[in-house]
């Protein structure tokens, strides 16, 4: 732990295309950036027990969380050649279709954006205490659990 | 002492707070855990994982009275 | 090889972030969907016996090319469990920090796309006869050739 | 028998021209590049491939008189 205090990595709601467009956007002044490789997490409409998921009600533990996402990020960029790299994840209800993680990373090559960003999505789903409800058309709710 | 315990997702819902205050004598995590089994009879059956100052420990931890947290299982992404 | 005439994966220029988020947006009535994973190459401003590369200008055999593009694609599909597969290859100059490959595949599931995306753009590279040419700031140039 | 072959990237500078039909009397691949090599002394040096019918072939394989291409290595994305 660092006495610095982790970026927010959490926005309320869904994430929008259009904010991703706007990323990618910032990324066209670096030119030393060959290769991006964006991942999104959407919220499935599955049908369990008879029931569609209509959203997911995301909360953490905040501060854990931050932390964590920090230092994925900081291990992620011993681990691989980056130039930048980007973290965002939902709280409160992303509706179905909706995008609830994105992770962006950026470096000269692509070979290596391919095991950054699969690295840091495994990392995120196993450490981050992130808390999904699912909720179904009918009001009623489960909470999930990540493969 | 008195501790705080968060709790998030399915265990808040068995614990009905988010959060709660107790005066507690015990040394380790799992006397801490055997506290709220007497107190939450269902939290037995629970899958959740202890968090100490933001670090995972386990049952043999030792409190030291800093940010505790009882977690399930994570989902996030 | 097939009857159909395969889709044209070429468009002229580079590849806007605005046209790569409507791209994302399009996919959110999908609600099958649950991961994406998005490539995109950038033109990079390498220095090479001290001259700056300002832009790639690529040229494709452009029949040959949207076949290789169409049995990428094929074979992807077969070989991976996905819902949608998109690639955009620029032709014309390309300046650099400006776009020229896109290549986005969504899957039901995270694991999927990893590895999905990663051999749809190693084909590319390996097999798809497009050909760029590095321009210098003095408007000089050299072949470019992939690693 | 006249046939047409495209050039591509380097090559074309070579050649100085992007397409061309010449009139051929070889069976093979080979015969084909060794009358280019005469026409053309600096495709010697140059690394490429053929492609006939939009499939790379092999200097040994038959020349059925379809698109025929010189392909430099290729650099896309």
């Amino acid at each position: 732990m660092t006495d610095k205090k982790p970026k927010n990595v959490f926005k309320q709601g869904a994430i929008s295309s259009e904010f991703i467009g706007e990323s990618i956007a910032k990324h066209q002044t670096k030119t030393s950036i060959g290769a991006h490789n964006i991942f999104l997490g959407q919220v499935r409409a599955d049908v369990i027990d008879g029931k569609t998921v209509t959203a997911i009600e995301y909360t953490a533990y905040e501060d854990m969380a931050n932390a964590k996402f920090d230092e994925i990020r900081e291990t992620a960029f011993e681990k691989f050649e980056l130039t930048c790299m980007h973290i965002y994840h939902s709280l409160g209800v992303v509706k179905a279709g909706e995008i609830c993680l994105f992770v962006f990373v950026s470096s000269p090559k692509r070979k290596v954006v391919f095991k950054a960003l699969e690295y840091i999505v495994e990392e995120i789903k196993a450490q981050v205490p992130v808390f999904g409800k699912e909720i179904f058309e009918d009001d009623s709710h489960q909470w999930k659990k990540n493969m | 002492m008195i501790i705080t315990i968060k709790y998030f997702g399915l265990i808040a819902e068995v614990t009905n707070q988010s959060e709660e205050s107790i005066d507690f004598s015990g040394r380790l995590i799992s006397d801490l855990l055997n506290t709220l089994y007497a107190k939450y009879p269902d939290l037995k059956n629970k899958d959740f994982q202890v968090a100490q100052n933001q670090e995972l420990v386990s049952e043999s931890t030792e409190i030291t009275g800093q940010e505790l947290a009882l977690l399930p299982p994570f989902s996030g992404g």
